[in-house]
């Protein structure tokens, strides 16, 4: 078990991946020479030749284009879109085309793709390059959709999206690529669609993804430490498909749910699963449902600007003390 | 680049006509069923234009593949998809290609090579490009051919297709057919150069190829060439092929934007007609082809006999397939 | 009071501020000429002439940023988006240049558009023609939101959207193209953000958009004739701005939320109604909120297909039934 | 067309050297700020680019509209925004153009008509076409300058907005910063044509200009003449101007896959360098120089001082002006 840098684990995965199957293919803009804009792919280009490891061009239609036809021909493409705001030039390709083409066409083809995205904020970059928009995804039937927030689930997560059979978006949060953890050196492989329980509660289930969970994590521990309150905390890993079981189960224990979204206001993740809880465990709930996310709003660049819009540690112990208490 | 001269002998010559002849008959009995409203929804004919996907078809190797639009019957049908499942299809049957999840607008039959219909402007160009890399990384030689229309050379995607395409070197042939309407807007009102598609290859460094897409020894000639390119290696193409729709954009436009002696002049072009008489004047017997026009009736009587009897599709077809695994769950 | 179409309103609405507002343009793909492929502009060009509507190639992102270009130099331009799945090819104009804009400048520019749109299913054009998709625009921050069920409704709201100084989402239902109502002859305009209430109730809250609406109202209508329930109907007509007011009153007083989407069913607009109605109003709420919406799968085309996943009056009586007895 | 003929007399040679000057000591300061970690996030300079900027700068007309990209400081700049807010708000203080809500790659001011930078590729193409349009309409002859770097081109709204624009006849001038580089690639890898806007020119029936953009002088004229073109109705035009960046992509960037010989040929005909030896041949006396320097000089001294002495923006703004109304609020 080697500590690496949850950047270093994007490196792991793909590398494990392309060694073990030579039609995994990999394409971007600046990923091959380049090493990649966040130097998550450095080395893949030397160790795997420029026919498997390509820069493309800045047509990011044409980028999602040819992974699409080349999965629905046989092949494993991974495929790069440089930051997660820029989805939004291809998204008829995401969307419409990927998403869609194997139920239109009765099954006959499978999108055995990833597209991989540097997605969230805190890093100061101004509203076209920050936002997380793992609930566009989400919003699209036919889509996978995780984002880990540990360097260990990089690597095991993103190796099975690429394995997986159907198309995935996979969110690496920027503001995690600097972290480090526990990621294990020989083939590591986590199925998609199990969330994980990183704090065991019983007063109160904290759902969370990506850059949120350390951040529920530690109010987990102010809550302990500082409050009596015991916080479970839910790293959901995978919106599509979601693990309902897990957080149906965990919020039936604690009678309260409260979610923690990067994503802005409306329609998020969260919106989903306190629905799903609000409908199937409605009797079960000792109070109100909380979401913690991001104000409706584009985010702002000034990083005290940034840091008063995302959703804090403290704002998650306030919150979780005030339907608590 | 090793010039490869397509030889057109009688037989080709025959097929090349059967095929238009099915085309024209498959469509113009689509045509009938919307009549007749068994066909429900929309659709795009391409009577006028068969010469292009006959002369695709007949030139292109089985495991080549194709990307077509919603205007994609005839390039479906030239794979060998059977009459009976594109009009199964049609009518929402479970006999249809894909039992009517998909619809007039997105046939599509992998075990034919034929990779799909796609109904959104541009879209399949990257697509297509896709499908050649990856012909080309797996080194099979085998072709991806791309057709389009001229309101398509003005939408973002055909700009970042065709670059890209270049400089991958990729076995891709794309086919604008222009037919000089958008639906209803004429392309040269809203187009900075007259040939939508020619006038551009040089943006890409390609030549550019113009030819007369009502002629399908033309466009057979043109697509051998373009093929063999894509597979020594070559690269790319962009073939633009000058035709004409002879009814409206779908079923509900009467096509009244266009000047009836433009309509005529066209009429008069009509791809059948001027094979037809061609063939004649080669001296093969009327006989032959009067055969060939008999047998596609039969055919397209029997297809519609078994489309029009299959059911409506299980219901619970709609909810499978979204996945891999064949089903459309998204939770545990 | 003129009986007109659904289609019809549309004409009216943009006549009328075309007369009123020389400032006011209009641009899209067969919209002059030909009137639309819904025949929803027939006439507009003959009456404003050709400068102030517009053909234009198929080309979304130059239809979408010649709009943003113009409102933002004191022009207050409408464009059309055929087919709303056509947002795809040109959400980067709209969700990362539109909407943010405004907000990344410090309130230096307004961008006073209105993009209309068909959307939603029912016409048996399959997966790339029948989306709805009012739950992407409602998840960007800086876009309004608006989505009508009946002709008075869509000349007023348009109207309104048309004066609006922010930009306006305008979906036309194509369901409900041909459908017939009273619209007013004189000057009409609704403001934006207010809710319809279109059937009073008691026992349970039925809140539903677009043409979910008079599915909503059959419902209704049965379950009062039928079996004794006495269902209110909330027309949602705006997503942004939402009317949070009327739908908290109304479901505070039946205790029971249903929600009505024709959205596939993740991350769907009634998620948020039900997130807010499951911490704002948890202690008043009676039973579990529920959810009717498309499966989250594309949209089949034959129509016996496409009939049995969009929610119909049917299944909505069916799960108000299994609700409140 | 109307020919312009644009007269480089000494003053307005002063003032191109004036604003290549302020230019560079505004982005050099930048990078100063950056190494001091006064400003964080990202940021793109283009030291190295300031000819371009200088000569559409001073050739514009006051009320006509520019549109740039995150490389956006100078092209900002040259329109008459103050060094202390560009600076300010690349600090994210409280007197930046913005008060922190942009940040460096999204500068505007709207009152000196720099309609914004935009940071996604390509979308401001067809927005500047926009403005143009809006211009039109109006009547008021004013042009909108939209300037793009060289992998730009290979987008898909570079290839929508220059047809829309000529079929159009807006009245709006591109302008492709060829600085031969995307972030980390070399634009030549990637681009099916050699000069990647000029090459492509004709694919939308304009002609081809290619223009060496380290110097003031040529693109002085050349805005000139396009812009005029465009006032007089006779629509946009596409101009590329050969360039170079000194530094990397971004602050993240040293710039390593870059030849160091050809680094040190382009700095060789840094454009400063080049305009302060032709002032000096047109026997412009090198105490005007050496004055606009020491100017130059005091300004952005200035302008660091206030802006480093400037508060973090209240947090309350981080709320407001989502909406027309000044405010963030969706629901009642
Ligand atoms: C992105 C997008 N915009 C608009 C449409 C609506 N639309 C469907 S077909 C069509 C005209 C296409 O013209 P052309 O490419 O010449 O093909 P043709 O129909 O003539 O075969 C349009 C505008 C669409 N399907 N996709
Ligand atoms: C749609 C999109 N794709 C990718 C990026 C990331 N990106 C930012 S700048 C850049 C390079 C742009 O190159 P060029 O157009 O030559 O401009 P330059 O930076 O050289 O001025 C890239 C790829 C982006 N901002 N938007
Ligand atoms: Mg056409
Ligand atoms: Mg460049």
């Amino acid at each position: 078990m080697a500590q690496l840098t949850y950047r270093d684990a994007v490196h792991a995965a793909i590398a494990q991946e392309m060694r073990r199957d030579s039609n995994v293919l990999f394409l971007g803009e600046d990923i091959a020479a380049a090493g990649g804009v966040f130097k998550t792919t450095v080395g893949l280009l030397d160790e795997f030749g420029k026919d498997r490891v390509r820069d493309t061009p800045i047509s990011e239609q044409a980028i999602i284009g040819a992974a699409m036809g080349a999965a629905m021909t046989g092949l494993r493409p991974i495929a790069e879109i440089m930051f997660s705001d820029f989805f939004a030039v291809c998204w008829d390709l995401v969307a419409n085309q990927i998403a869609k083409t194997r139920y239109m066409t009765d099954g006959q083809c499978s999108f055995p793709l990833v597209i991989k995205s540097a997605n969230g904020g805190g890093s100061r970059f101004g509203a076209q390059h920050s936002q997380s928009i793992e609930n566009w995804a989400m919003a699209i039937p036919g889509l996978k959709v995780v984002a880990p927030s540990t360097p260990g689930d990089i690597k095991g997560l993103l190796a099975a999206s690429i394995r997986d059979p159907d198309p995935v978006l996979f969110f690496e949060q920027k503001s995690l690529y600097a972290t480090k953890g526990e990621v294990p050196d020989d083939e590591h492989v986590i199925p998609l669609g199990k969330a994980a329980i990183t704090r065991e509660g019983d007063d109160v289930s904290i759902v969370a993804l990506a850059a949120m969970v350390p951040r529920a994590e530690k109010a987990a521990d102010i809550l302990s430490n500082d409050h009596g309150i015991s916080a479970s905390v839910i790293d959901v890993r995978s919106l599509v498909p979601l693990d309902t079981k897990t957080i149906l189960e965990d919020v039936s224990k604690t009678g309260r749910l409260v979610t923690v979204e990067e994503n802005p206001r409306l329609c998020g993740w969260g919106a989903e699963i306190a629905s799903i809880v609000a409908e199937e465990l409605f009797w079960d709930l000792d109070g109100p449902i909380v979401r913690i996310t991001t104000p409706h709003i584009p985010l702002p660049s000034a990083d005290a600007l940034e840091d008063a819009v995302l959703p804090s540690t403290e704002r998650i112990v306030k919150d979780v003390l005030k339907l608590v208490d | 680049m090793a010039k490869y001269k397509p030889k057109l002998n009688p037989e080709i010559r025959l097929n090349l006509y059967r095929t238009m002849s099915e085309c024209r008959a498959l469509e113009q009995r689509a045509y009938d069923l919307f009549m007749q409203n068994l066909i429900k929804g929309t659709s795009h004919l391409a009577l006028g234009q068969e010469a292009v996907a006959s002369g695709f078809g007949n030139a292109m190797r089985e495991d080549d593949y194709t990307f077509c639009t919603y205007r994609g019957h005839n390039h479906t049908y030239v794979r060998g998809v059977s009459m009976t499942s594109i009009l199964g299809e049609l009518m929402g049957r479970e006999c249809g290609l894909l039992r009517g999840k998909g619809g007039s607008m997105h046939l599509m039959s992998m075990d034919h090579g034929a990779l799909g219909s796609y109904a959104i402007i541009g879209a399949h160009l990257p697509i297509a490009a896709g499908a050649a890399w990856s012909a080309q990384y797996r080194g099979t030689q085998q072709a991806a051919v791309c057709f389009f229309g001229d309101g398509t050379t003005n939408i973002g995607a055909f700009h970042e297709a065709l670059n890209f395409a270049v400089i991958w070197k990729l076995p891709v042939v794309f086919v604008c057919e222009n037919n000089l309407y958008m639906e209803y807007t004429a392309i040269s009102d809203v187009t900075a150069v007259a040939n939508p598609a020619a006038d551009r290859a040089s943006a890409y460094n390609l030549d550019p190829i113009l030819i007369d897409g009502n002629d399908a020894d033309v466009v057979y000639e043109t697509a051998m060439t373009a093929l063999n390119k894509a597979r020594e290696g070559e690269g790319p193409s962009l073939i633009e092929a000058k035709t004409y729709r002879h009814g409206g954009h779908s079923r509900a436009d009467p096509g009244k934007y266009r000047p009836d002696e433009e309509v005529e002049e066209w009429k008069k072009r009509d791809p059948l007609d001027v094979y037809r008489k061609r063939l004649l004047k080669l001296g093969i017997d009327a006989k032959s082809i009067e055969k060939i026009d008999a047998e596609t009736e039969a055919k397209i009587d029997e297809a519609t006999e078994i489309a029009k009897n299959s059911n409506p599709p299980p219901l619970d077809i709609a909810d499978t397939d979204v996945w891999a695994d064949g089903s459309s769950t998204w939770r545990n």
